[in-house]
């Protein structure tokens, strides 16, 4: 009957759900979309993690008495419901930490079942490490214990952008134009609100939304942004919209600075190539292309190396990789999921490639505070170049422990 | 007033694009009475094709040849599938170029990758044909005005100066007449399937640098066609020239003019809640007319067949 | 006296220009047989489709039994006691035999649109189901598809569906088109048999079938009835004849 | 105009079912009581959940497809509100609960019903390429509008609640997944037993009366409007219950809920499984779920996979996998299903060569193409590894699949004349 059991689990399951967690290996389950339309960016993101535990953890003997760091990869094809089918799957395969990124909409779906099924199911707790969603929400109302994000959140990097544009006193009008859900409208409030606080000369000529992913020709959007006369463009857009957004306001005519969050990689930056240079600027944390440190460049060079198609676009993930990694031998174990969260709040950490400024992760709501930077879409030199275009990202300001000040709603409560 | 100039003429490119899809999904339907849902994917076979021969060969290349490989491979899909799924009638016609649809989507990911491909305009088209009160027109977008304009008009000469013409045309207005057009029915079927996801693959060639080419660019476009087609009218050419356009412009227009229900309400005697984020309403207060904009023709189509299920200008039922 | 089972007061209708019932005024009587007969093209089926709601007049009036039903729905027609059959074979081809029978039974029984109650449980409906096919000799084909029947089968079972509802009033279309001699005489017997105390109206071209069933016999020729009267008279009338060899054509047709 | 409201576990039951109709369900039931036993891992329940609410879902759409006739590209619509009506419900219901949780789906199944019954009463007045059209349109336009009312439907984050929030049901408050799995199938098997009586009703069977043929229906006393408005409201009650069983399981609906996307796969599930059939959604939903789920732990282009296999059962098999499954059932009654063994353990070896070679060629052209430089070792099958860059294993591959396909090209004819042999005698005249 044991015999059966097992047999008829593998068929089910196929395989995956089988032998509990080799003991050796510290297994991390990446969740996020592998196939449909964002699968270009959940892949390159899969390689950066693959490549950050291989040559940061790995080759360097591992976490506690020798145990490897294994990605394992989920495919949620963006959806939250495949998600959280994966995270079951996860779970049973003995993995206790999660990272995720893609789509805000699927953080919270991950954080909230990753909560309810700690509360559940005490002796199997896992951590949820996000990297990339930047839903404000996450760490403030939404927050819980066992979520980490390691990303700036989009207020965050909201006020670093508007600390730059603050000093510029070229500019006196602004449209802000995103798309309409709620990451879009966070950015649009944010925007004014900051805007009006430190400048509040400054005119915003346009607030508005559109429909995400359904605008097949973003041409009379630009035509109302180049009429409207501003003199910057701020947007949160992604993907194609980004693309979209960009090309026509720049081909309609408007040749001030666009503020983006993501105008980059996965085929953007090629895309935009020589137009987008002058105009678009990006915020993000991260290092600078080349960036300074040698070691960090032989790091690219050795992900481009393997990885020719890909871009070292998410810096954070070695942050991500590090500090888990860190955690785990603080505290001594890979097992108790409370300590190891124990041990990663408030930690302080200095990376050891892109910055030399310490961060740390706030404990109050599990928000790591780090630098951030205002990019430059410029003629770059392989490696260092995304999408191997020739273009990518030079820093053009930076913002030390931005948005630290900015307060957070979070009432943690822990186990 | 130069804006409102601008946006017609903006309109009109989608319109018209919108049109060069319609005219061969009209034709298709008219003919073999099906609705061909794969349509909008052969329009992207055409960008990624030209896509690929461009690189090789330069933009001018791709315009030609690209269309031709779509309609041969539309016309062996119509031999070698469509025409043996046709004996089991309409519905699972439709459910295969429906499943047709998903298979060209994960076919072209498969060979080009998920991302956005660098498919641009010809150098030659790449400067702003002229300006009105400061906004540029780009000499492609003329172009795209003159292909859509000019593949119309070869249209029209075949179907009312030609005998093959004539033939198609007495098929779109009685159906029942395709039984009599004698022995060759398998050939103008696959023939009129050719030359309609031919004209579907042009589209994608001259669309594919302005709207961007990428997986997802089939599924954003190939239901508003069947909007276009519906609300023309199933089989009528006028009418979906004439819906294309009026979509193209809707699109355009609602786009272009930040209408607030805001102020609508408060015209029609509304008070506005003071504590906006805790009105049950906020979503009413704050729409907008670009926020919605997408959504329109598929209003305008749901209203169109509950009054008139026909179509605007349609003269059958199905 | 009671009102006619059907009565057309000047009936037109056109379809864009073309006028294909002109003032057409009828009454069938209840219990009488009555045949319309006509020339290809003259609108026989169309004043079929006037009466039983298919179309709606452009003018006019149809009554069943005495009430005007003009312009309501053929189903509303059919719950006042009005059925018929078509043309073209006209049944549900993926359904059984005996499913299309009792599908012509579920109203009359006043099923309505129930869905409480199992349909194979219920003892009555079968009991007159199979009572039905018994009478039009299709019990031995009770559970074959009704798309699989042979054509005779399939136009004896449309008969069968047709006046399983039980309606006073049966309105048969062609109801031997397309048969041979043997099959169109059971066909005749089958009609007589089912149609007993009903009122039966009757388009076909077979006359022998015609003058062996009506009791009164109308004769359309474009557009118009041009006589109503007993088979004798009107197999003796000369409009008739010059109807039917065409001798008139030309001054018709205008 | 009534409506099935009415419970649909006591519908018609009164009546003393025979034990051949009665056996295939009490068979169902013992397994839905067994599977945890036998798959008693967190993953294999919630997949198992997945399924069971597909199946739910996939058998109110053949209502409208297979039964009724109505191809439509939106019914996610109406399983999406029945979700998030009922997450409503239960959070409303959180502070101060009145109810266990079992019976949520009735919520979900009353809101399914009611969105079935205002949108029907436009979309079903005509059939066809109308209904379709109408369809798509509503779920477009229904799918836009959960993004644009933040305040019902939470925007593209959707809105999450907690299940156990609501009164314990003897004693189990559902926090366990196995808990959660017996309340799902205690429904799947209410709902399923419901659409097959509803099938068998007077309603059920006017539905496929209207399907064959709406004209004569009509001239039979039924609108076949009122018809179609029935049996799309009975399908949008079952959707909806599908949505509240959704919401139960995943305790978050999204515009995902209600997306075309979502719409187009439960029409391709429904389809694969075989329209024509009562059991064809169950085992569609089965296929699909198991594809959607394990296959892509494997392969990075199952979605390619599936499509292939929804276009050749479109092309080969339009009555779907039952309907190839069905195809055996006179050879059997016959007592001829030997005929065939012989022929299929023929071609067994050449199919399966040609499809594992023909997914090898594949998955070594993706991995060529897609996979990073340095990376050119590839593993297919758990055990073949090589690298994928140089030209012999895919020489290899293709040789294979032309052998193979070659193969059954060969055996083709005697499989044909194995079932003219099997299916001969008894089906006289045809």
């Amino acid at each position: 009957m044991k015999s059966l059991k097992k047999f008829a689990l593998g068929m089910a399951v196929a395989g995956l759900a089988a032998t509990a967690a080799a003991a050796e290996t510290v297994k991390i389950a990446y969740i996020d979309p592998l196939s449909g339309p964002f699968a270009a960016t959940g892949t390159n993101g899969l390689h950066q993690y693959q490549f950050a535990a291989d040559t940061l953890v790995n080759e360097r003997g591992g976490v506690l008495d020798g145990q490897m760091f294994e990605i394992v990869a989920f495919d949620n094809k963006i959806s939250p419901k495949e998600s959280l089918i994966q995270l079951q799957v996860a779970i049973d395969q003995g993995i206790r930490y999660v990272v995720q990124g893609n789509s805000s909409g699927v953080a919270n779906a991950l954080t909230d079942a990753i909560a309810k099924h700690n509360d559940r199911n005490p002796d199997d707790r896992v951590l949820f490490l996000n990297y990339s969603a930047v839903d404000p929400a996450l760490t403030n109302d939404k927050c819980n214990f066992w979520h980490f994000r390691f990303d700036a959140h989009a207020d965050m990097k909201m006020d670093a952008l508007t600390d730059v544009i603050a000093e510029n006193e070229d500019i006196k009008k602004i449209y802000v134009i995103g798309q309409d859900y709620s990451f879009g409208k966070a950015v649009a409030s944010a925007a004014v609100r900051m805007l009006t606080a430190k400048r509040p000369d400054i005119e915003i000529v346009g607030n508005e939304l559109h429909p995400i992913g359904n605008v097949q020709d973003f041409t009379p959007y630009a035509r109302k942004v180049v009429s409207s006369g501003a003199d910057a463009m701020i947007t949160g857009n992604w993907g194609s919209d980004m693309l979209g957004l960009g090309k026509a306001v720049i081909e309609n005519g408007f040749s001030g600075p666009i503020y983006t969050y993501y105008a980059a990689a996965d085929g953007i930056t090629a895309a935009f190539g020589e137009t987008g240079v002058g105009s678009l600027k990006l915020v993000a944390e991260g290092g600078n292309n080349p960036p300074s440190k040698p070691e960090a460049q032989e790091y690219v060079r050795a992900f481009k190396e393997k990885h020719p198609d890909g871009n070292i676009s998410q810096s954070r993930i070695t942050n991500v990789v590090q500090m888990l990694a860190m955690a785990i031998d603080d505290a001594g174990t890979a097992t108790d999921v409370v300590q190891v969260a124990n041990a990663l709040e408030g930690m302080e950490f200095t990376d050891s490639l892109w910055s030399d400024n310490p961060m740390v992760m706030r404990p109050d709501d599990h928000q790591l505070i780090q630098e951030v930077h205002i990019y430059g879409h410029v003629p770059v030199e392989a490696p260092f170049d995304f999408d191997n275009s020739g273009y990518g990202l030079k820093y053009e300001n930076s913002i030390v422990n931005a948005g630290a000040d900015l307060p957070t709603t979070c009432e943690m409560e822990r186990p | 007033m130069s804006l409102f100039i601008v946006n017609i003429l903006d309109g009109l490119v989608t319109g018209l694009l919108l049109f060069m899809l319609c005219s061969g999904l009209t034709l298709i339907f008219s003919m073999m009475g099906v609705l061909n849902f794969a349509h909008a994917s052969f329009y992207m076979l055409g960008a990624y094709f030209a896509y690929q021969i461009s690189m090789f060969t330069g933009f001018w290349a791709g315009l030609i040849v690209a269309p031709i490989i779509v309609g041969v491979m539309g016309a062996l899909i119509e031999r070698y599938g469509l025409r043996r799924v046709h004996q089991y009638g309409h519905v699972p016609e439709l459910i295969f170029t429906f499943g047709l649809a998903l298979l060209i989507e994960e076919f072209v990911q498969f060979f080009w990758g998920r991302q956005q491909v660098p498919y641009n305009p010809p150098e030659a088209l790449d400067f702003t044909a002229f300006a009105i009160a400061g906004n540029t027109f780009p000499a492609y977008k003329v172009f795209m005005i003159f292909m859509a304009i000019a593949l119309f008009l070869v249209l029209l000469y075949i179907l009312t100066r030609t005998r093959v013409g004539m033939t198609i045309q007495a098929a779109l207005s009685y159906p029942e007449t395709v039984q009599n057009l004698g022995h060759n029915v398998p050939m103008v079927f696959m023939g009129v399937f050719g030359v309609g996801t031919a004209m579907a693959g042009l589209a994608g060639v001259i669309a594919g640098p302005v709207m961007g080419t990428f997986p997802g660019m089939a599924f954003t476009l190939g239901a508003i066609v069947f909007v276009c087609i519906v609300v023309g009218g199933l089989g009528s050419l006028w009418g979906a020239l004439v819906a294309s356009l009026l979509i193209g412009w809707m699109q355009t227009f609602a786009a272009s003019y930040n209408l607030r229900m805001e102020d609508l309400l408060i015209w029609l005697g509304f008070e506005k809640p003071t504590l906006m984020w805790e009105s049950a309403w906020q979503d009413l207060w704050t729409l907008t007319l670009p926020q919605v904009g997408p959504i329109l023709p598929y209003l305008f189509m749901v209203i169109v067949l509950v009054v008139r299920p026909q179509g605007l200008f349609g003269k059958r039922e199905t | 006296m009671t009102a006619a089972a059907i009565e057309l007061r000047n009936l037109n209708k056109s379809f864009g220009l073309a006028k294909i019932i002109q003032d057409v005024n009828l009454e069938i009587t209840k219990g009488e047989r009555h045949a319309i007969i006509g020339p290809n093209g003259a609108g026989k089926s169309t004043l079929f489709n006037l009466i039983t709601g298919k179309y709606a007049p452009t003018t006019g009036q149809v009554l069943l039994h005495g009430q005007d039903v003009s312009g309501k729905k053929p189903f509303e027609i059919n719950r006042m006691g009005l059925s018929r059959s078509f043309q073209i074979t006209n049944i549900f081809h993926k359904m059984t035999v005996f499913e299309n029978v009792r599908c012509g039974l579920l109203w009359s029984m006043g099923y309505k649109y129930n869905f409480w109650t199992m349909v194979n449980g219920q003892r009555e409906l079968t009991r007159r189901t199979d009572e039905i096919l018994e009478q039009i000799n299709l019990t031995k084909r009770r559970d074959m598809l009704a798309g699989a029947l042979a054509y005779a089968e399939q136009r004896a079972l449309e008969i069968g569906i047709t006046i399983a509802g039980g309606a006073d009033i049966i309105m048969l279309d062609e109801p031997c088109a397309g048969m041979s001699h043997s099959e169109t005489d059971l066909i005749v017997d089958l009609i007589r048999k089912v149609t007993e105390e009903k009122t039966l109206v009757v388009v076909e071209h077979d006359m022998g079938v015609i003058f062996d069933l009506a009791d009164r016999i109308s004769v359309l020729v474009y557009g118009e009835i041009i006589e109503t009267d007993t088979p004798e008279r009107v197999r003796a009338s000369k409009a008739v004849q010059e109807a039917y060899l065409g001798t008139t054509l030309e001054e018709e047709a205008s | 105009m009534s409506t099935p409201s009415t419970n649909p576990l006591t519908a018609g039951t009164s009546r003393l079912v025979p034990l051949n109709h009665a056996l295939p369900w009490i068979i169902a039931a013992v397994a839905l009581f067994l599977l945890p036993v036998i798959f008693d891992s967190r993953a294999a329940l919630t997949i198992m959940n997945q399924m069971a609410i597909t199946i739910v879902f996939a058998l109110a759409y053949n209502m409208l497809l297979g039964q009724g006739g109505m191809l439509s590209f939106g019914h996610a619509v109406y399983m999406g509100l029945g979700g998030f009506f009922s997450m409503h419900v239960l959070n409303w219901m959180s502070d101060d609960p009145w109810l266990p949780l079992p019976v949520l789906p009735i919520f979900g199944g009353f809101f399914g019903l009611l969105f079935a019954f205002l949108i029907g009463w436009f979309s079903t007045r005509r059939a066809g390429t109308t209904f379709a059209m109408i369809s798509l349109g509503v779920g477009q336009l229904v799918a836009s509008l959960s993004i644009i009312i933040v305040i019902f439907f939470g925007g593209e984050e959707g809105i999450s609640g907690n299940r156990t929030d609501m009164l314990p049901f003897f004693g189990w408050d559902f926090g366990q997944q196995q808990e959660v799995y017996y309340l799902t199938a205690v429904w799947l098997l209410i709902a399923a037993l419901g659409m097959y009586l509803y099938s068998r009703t007077p309603m059920g069977r006017l539905a496929n009366a209207v399907r064959d043929n709406e004209e004569r229906a009509e001239f039979l006393g039924y609108s076949q409007r009122n018809v179609r408005w029935i049996s799309f409201c009975a399908s949008g009650f079952f959707a909806g219950i599908a949505g509240a069983l959704f919401a139960i399981n995943f305790e978050i609906l999204t515009e995902e809920n209600l997306n075309l996307a979502t719409s187009g796969s439960i029409l391709l599930v429904t389809f694969l499984g075989g329209v024509g059939f009562f059991i064809g959604p169950i085992i569609g939903a089965i296929v699909f779920t198991l594809l959607q789920t394990v296959l892509s732990l494997h392969t990075e282009i199952w979605a390619l996979y599936v499509g292939i296999l929804f276009v050749a059962t479109v092309m080969f098999f339009p009555f779907g996998l039952t309907g190839l499954l069905a195809l055996h059932v006179m050879p059997w009654k016959l007592g001829k299903i030997g005929y065939l063994v012989k022929p299929y353990a023929k071609m067994a070896v050449p199919t399966l060569a040609f499809i594992l070679s023909t997914a090898a060629v594949l998955e070594i052209l993706f991995h060529a193409r897609h996979a990073g430089r340095g990376d050119n070792e590839m593993t297919i099958y758990w055990w073949l590894t090589f690298d994928s860059h140089s030209p012999l294993p895919m020489i290899i591959g293709l040789v294979i699949a032309g052998v193979s396909a070659y193969a059954l090209v060969k055996l083709a004819p005697g499989l044909k004349a194995a079932w003219d042999e099997a299916t001969h005698m008894g089906e006289a005249g045809k």
